[in-house]
């Protein structure tokens, strides 16, 4: 299985890396770019038969390790190998 | 008195701080590889700064899940003093044993260069050595030392008066100009409630030998040998 | 099986008769694996071909050389059972494309080189040239580069501690960064290549092996099989993690006595490191690829031959002693793997897939090594006379202004404060000086590190500038109070193919000769970048200096800033006022013309000793040298780093460009007080160099004279500000 | 509008952040872990009413500063506001 983990920062959390894109796209002329916000996305290997199962492990993962939750929002999506 | 330094893969301040501490401690920390299970006696722990685990994911991150920090965390609930310096500081966040985190510096470049720093808290356990609001000099070297809290923490921190340090200009003005990296409220450095655990971003133990230039480091260790007699 | 193709053969640049040397000494056609061994180590970048016969004549020994050039990284002796160990290279090629990862990778690269011989890495320089400020890659190139180098540096926790920058329109499309590392070992503990032991194993440590930087054979590789994206050459991608890891397991496995030979796979990966090492021991080398840690699927022999993966090394042990190698390995979490075998053959021979893929003779691949001896036509500058450069009605304070936040001259400190100067805590004299002094760790002496080169001169007189870029490296050694013992050498130029660009490189070569004989600085390591040329148009010729020099104490020792007022301002050396190849002459005429100033090895010798003498006997702890931008510059920057301003008093005929902004070589300005002037001036006057004092340090002005004067915040604010200003600006 | 760029190491290069991660959670005993790839996700508001406009000017954005396509590729899923 594959998991997809979305980690995007909290709303009202400070974003450095976010703001300076925003920042040099409307330096280079992309006006109509109005707000960036910069987040992880991490791609999982799961060996593991079962949809539940993989969630369970991902989201296991995402609390201990992969996302800080003072700071950020983390979304999971499982999709089976092709 | 036994001092255990702890080593995590890519911990580079390691030798630097038990350099610091032998001067003034007159003993040679423990360094403590992190995949130890259990910690050797320790009336003082400390994580040093460096890059652990590359500062992949997050400053600290991988390194705040290493088999030891159950140890230590176990520790520091129990009131042995911990110090976290630079990603010292970033673990004891990740672990959760100093409130808030620290992200990328505003201006997402690396800052390596001497600060003044305000001590803010000199009645702590770490820093009674310094005079009130006693402005020193020391390095800071981090790209990820932005700290950040939401407000009802730092409002906590400020009102507890936990904050240790403050970054501030020569005159000891804080504001947004003499704030290096975009950390709330211009902290440095922080203690926990318990008075027993400190996280810095600056670097104490380059700022402890006359001979490289600098020496008000020096007070902060002096501070944490006086309390721990 | 491939068929090796006209077409294959030339784009593995393997000219006919390289190709029929061969084909006679095989006996048989190659396979595409040998094909590829062959064009990798023939190579310029592995054979030297062009420069090899040039660089046979440099001085390479003296009294504290333990190791010259041939090896990883030169060695030279410190006492007390304390070596150095160092060198330079260029990463050149791989920035431009991906200026954060080319950039990391080289500084990554060097240090392999130099913890590969047992040594602990203490200092990082760099040496970057930038196109032109306004062209529109340069800021791009700029940023990435420096946080490229910032980013390896500070993870691995070696201060990064000198350097230099240029821009200059000539590196547009041929960026350089010349990385620089140095290291402290134990004399007794130093690790060669030279493989020995018929019967040990080759061991394969460090990262897994994947498709990384696989040069030239970017087609032939394509047509290994259908997954032709797949196979695509990529950027080399640094881990500096993994990279601290690797340095830690070496150095704790260094310290028992395991390891009989070790070598990092740097350019041209396993190939080189294997093909060196055996050569070297004059043993043969059996390599299995099956046990080789690969990180991609489906690799052929030819790609893990090929591959410059990162982070890895190569090291001969006795297979008793593989598993408590291992175990240090194992600790640090890195692939260990034993691929090899080393033979009585003389051959180097490639198994994968119980096929054998390569079977050479390394006495083919080392007699038949080309070697070539390229015309060159050493060109220099017409001379011209320097009249015209003294006619302009600009102020002496405009010009100063100017001069002081020009992209050449202005403070580096936008880039230096990226790195970490200061980590391992022994960085006595951080970036900002003449030289960056570390102490030795655990002791009271230090070593005086910087790189250095003025390509300018270079272009205008290739001899002279060969000199001089010698000269300047070990003046500023000597600024600092340390004694210049050895060089490393970047030799950065165009397409040798061309006879005035052979010409240069023949030049600087025979300038730098003399300059290491005359002073004593031999050259102990070095690397050669070819083909820095886009359109047919080249880069100046770069020859990068790292030097390296010994402060017997740390009681005495000397910095630029200066340090108190009313102390007496003395230039040592000759002021003659020479304008031509200044930077005044650039910035304010935007003029090139004629040649350098000359250099007099003799004279610069002595001025150089008699420093050295005063920082020692008598206690003299300000000492700036006079280069780019001449003696006005030098004197602003002693006073902006002090915050201490200064008046001149020197006579009005000198109160003229010539003598402010000429660059005459071998020159100083120390700062003396009053109660040790006497005996400075004996000193000075017993070495027989000819001196001027020309005023005194006070209050927080630069007074030229009455109608030139300014305050040192103002000059700083110029000084200071403009990398901040450029990278802003759009 | 809203542009999604998703950015991931490009097949075959090195993604030290990734191993590292895969490695971590290992240890942490989630042995069915196989393999971790670290990418950025970032989140972008646009000023457009059209979808083609978007696509197109975050397409630009993406090759001129998000992505370093020399070892990245970029993907980009536009979706209207709610
Ligand atoms: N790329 C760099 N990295 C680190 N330090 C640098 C770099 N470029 C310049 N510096 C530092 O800035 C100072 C001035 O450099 P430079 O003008 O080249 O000095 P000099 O004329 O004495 O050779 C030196 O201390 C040098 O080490
Ligand atoms: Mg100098």
């Amino acid at each position: 299985m594959k998991a997809l983990v979305k980690i995007m920062p909290k709303k009202g959390v400070l974003d450095p890396q976010g703001k300076a894109i925003e920042k040099s796209l409307n330096q280079l002329g992309f006006s109509q770019i109005n707000s960036v916000i910069q987040g992880k996305l991490i791609e999982i290997e799961i060996d593991s038969i079962n949809e539940n199962d993989a969630q369970k492990i991902v989201e296991d993962a995402s609390k201990q390790l992969l996302a800080n939750l003072v700071i950020e929002d983390y979304e999971i999506t499982i999709t089976k190998d092709e | 008195m036994e001092i255990s330094v702890i080593v995590f893969p890519g911990s580079n301040c390691d030798r630097d701080v038990a350099v610091s501490l032998k001067q003034v401690f007159k003993r040679n920390p423990k360094m403590v590889w992190h995949k130890e299970q259990t910690l050797p006696k320790s009336d003082l722990i400390v994580l040093p700064g460096g890059f652990s685990y590359g500062d992949y994911l997050r400053c600290g991150s991988m390194a705040a899940n290493s088999p030891i920090m159950s140890e230590i965390i176990k520790c520091g609930k129990s009131g042995t003093f911990i110090i976290g310096i630079c990603n010292g500081f970033q673990i004891l966040t990740e672990t959760n044993l100093l409130p808030g985190t620290l992200i990328r510096n505003k201006d997402l470049s690396f800052i390596c260069k001497n600060l003044p720093l305000k001590v803010e808290n000199s009645k702590s356990r770490f820093t009674h050595k310094y005079s009130a609001n006693e402005i020193i000099e020391i390095p800071v070297a981090h790209n990820e030392g932005n700290y950040f809290a939401d407000q009802k923490t730092i409002n906590n921190i400020e009102d507890k008066d936990l904050v240790a340090f403050r970054y501030c200009n020569k005159d000891g003005i804080v504001n947004d100009e003499t704030n290096p990296n975009g950390s709330k409220n211009n902290i440095a450095g922080i203690i926990n409630e318990q008075g027993n655990i400190l996280g810095m971003m600056p670097h104490p133990e380059r700022a402890s030998d006359k001979v490289a230039g600098l020496i008000d480091g020096e007070k902060f260790f002096i501070s944490i040998l006086e309390s721990i007699q | 099986m491939i068929k090796i193709t006209k077409e294959l053969i030339d784009e593995h640049g393997i000219n006919d008769k390289e190709y029929s040397f061969i084909l006679e000494s095989l006996d048989r056609e190659p396979t595409i694996t040998e094909l590829g061994i062959f064009s990798a180590m023939w190579s310029e970048h592995c054979s030297y071909k062009s420069s090899k016969i040039w660089l046979k004549k440099l001085p390479t020994s003296n009294d504290k050389v333990i190791q010259g050039p041939g090896e990883n990284a030169g060695v030279i002796d410190l006492g007390d059972g304390d070596a150095a160990v160092f060198k330079m290279e260029s990463h050149n090629h791989p920035s431009y494309i991906e200026p954060y990862q080319g950039a990391a990778t080289g500084v990554g690269g060097i240090m392999r080189d130099v913890f590969t011989m047992g040594a602990r890495p203490v200092a990082l320089l760099n040496s970057l040239r930038f196109g032109d400020i306004n062209h529109s890659k340069t800021k791009h190139l700029l940023t990435g580069v420096v946080s490229g180098i910032g980013g390896y540096g500070n993870c691995m926790g070696v201060p990064t501690v000198g350097g230099e920058v240029e821009f200059n329109a000539c590196y547009n499309d041929n960026i350089l960064v010349n990385a620089m590392c140095v290291g402290i070992a134990k004399i007794n503990k130093i690790f060669y290549s030279k493989a020995s032991g018929i019967g040990n194993s080759v061991v394969y440590v460090g990262s897994k092996t994947g498709r990384d930087g696989i040069h030239g054979a970017t087609m032939a590789s394509a047509e290994f099989d259908d997954s032709s994206d797949e196979k695509r050459p990529t950027v080399q991608v640094g881990d500096p993690f993994a990279e601290k890891l690797l340095l830690e397991a070496c150095l704790e496995l260094m310290k028992e006595d395991i390891i009989i030979a070790i070598q990092d796979m740097g350019a041209a990966g396993l190939t080189s490191s294997a093909v060196e090492m055996a050569s070297k021991g004059k043993v043969g080398i059996d390599l299995n690829l099956d046990k080789l840690p690969c990180r991609e699927t489906l690799m052929t022999a030819y790609e893990m031959m090929l591959s410059e993966s990162q982070e890895r090394m190569l090291m001969i042990i006795e297979p008793e002693k593989e598993k408590e190698a291992k175990s240090v390995f194992d600790k640090w979490g890195l692939d260990f793997a034993t691929i090899g075998v080393l033979t009585d053959t003389n051959h180097i021979v490639v198994k994968h897939e119980s096929e054998k893929k390569a079977d050479i003779p390394l006495n083919i691949l080392e007699s038949g090594a080309p070697s070539y001896k390229r015309p060159y036509k050493i060109v220099t500058n017409p001379e011209v006379n320097q009249s015209y450069l003294l006619k302009s009605d600009k102020k002496l304070i405009d010009i100063l202004k100017k001069l002081i936040s020009s992209p050449n001259l202005c403070s580096r400190r936008w880039v230096w404060e990226q790195y970490d100067h200061m980590v391992m805590n022994d960085t006595i004299l951080r970036p900002g000086g003449d030289s960056a002094i570390i102490r030795i760790h655990g002791t009271n002496k230090a070593l005086a590190v910087c790189s250095d080169s003025t390509p300018r001169y270079c272009a205008s007189d290739p001899t002279e500038g060969g000199k001089q870029a010698v000269a300047e490296s070990w003046r500023n050694i000597t600024s600092v109070g340390a004694k210049p013992i050895a060089i490393t050498d970047c030799m950065n130029f165009g397409n040798p193919e061309k006879e005035e660009i052979m010409g240069q490189f023949a030049g600087v070569i025979n300038g730098m000769i003399e300059a290491c004989e005359i002073l004593d600085y031999p050259v102990v390591s070095g690397n050669v970048s070819l083909y820095n040329e886009t359109n047919g148009k080249g880069i100046n010729p770069t020859p990068v200096i790292g030097g390296v020099g010994l402060l017997e104490s740390l009681d005495h020792f000397s910095t630029p800033n200066f340090k108190r007022t009313n102390d007496n301002i003395i230039i040592l050396g000759d002021t003659k006022g020479y304008l031509c190849q200044s930077v005044f002459a650039y910035e304010i005429f935007s003029d090139s013309q004629g040649l350098p100033p000359k250099v007099d090895l003799i004279l610069e010798k002595k001025t150089g000793d008699l420093v050295r003498n005063l920082v020692t006997n008598v206690k003299i702890d300000t000492v700036h040298d006079i280069s780019d931008g001449g003696l006005l510059i030098a004197l602003t920057e002693m006073s902006i780093s002090g915050e201490i301003g200064f008046q001149l008093n020197i006579d009005k005929s000198n109160l003229n460009y010539s003598f402010l902004f000429g660059e005459d070589q071998g020159r100083y300005i120390i700062s003396v007080e009053d109660k040790n002037l006497n005996d400075a001036i004996e000193y000075i006057k017993k070495s027989n160099i000819s001196y001027l004092n020309i005023g005194k340090t006070n209050g927080k002005k630069i007074k030229i004279d009455r109608d030139n004067e300014i305050d040192i915040e103002e000059l700083r604010d110029l000084y200071e500000n403009w990398f901040k200003n450029y990278l802003k600006s759009n």
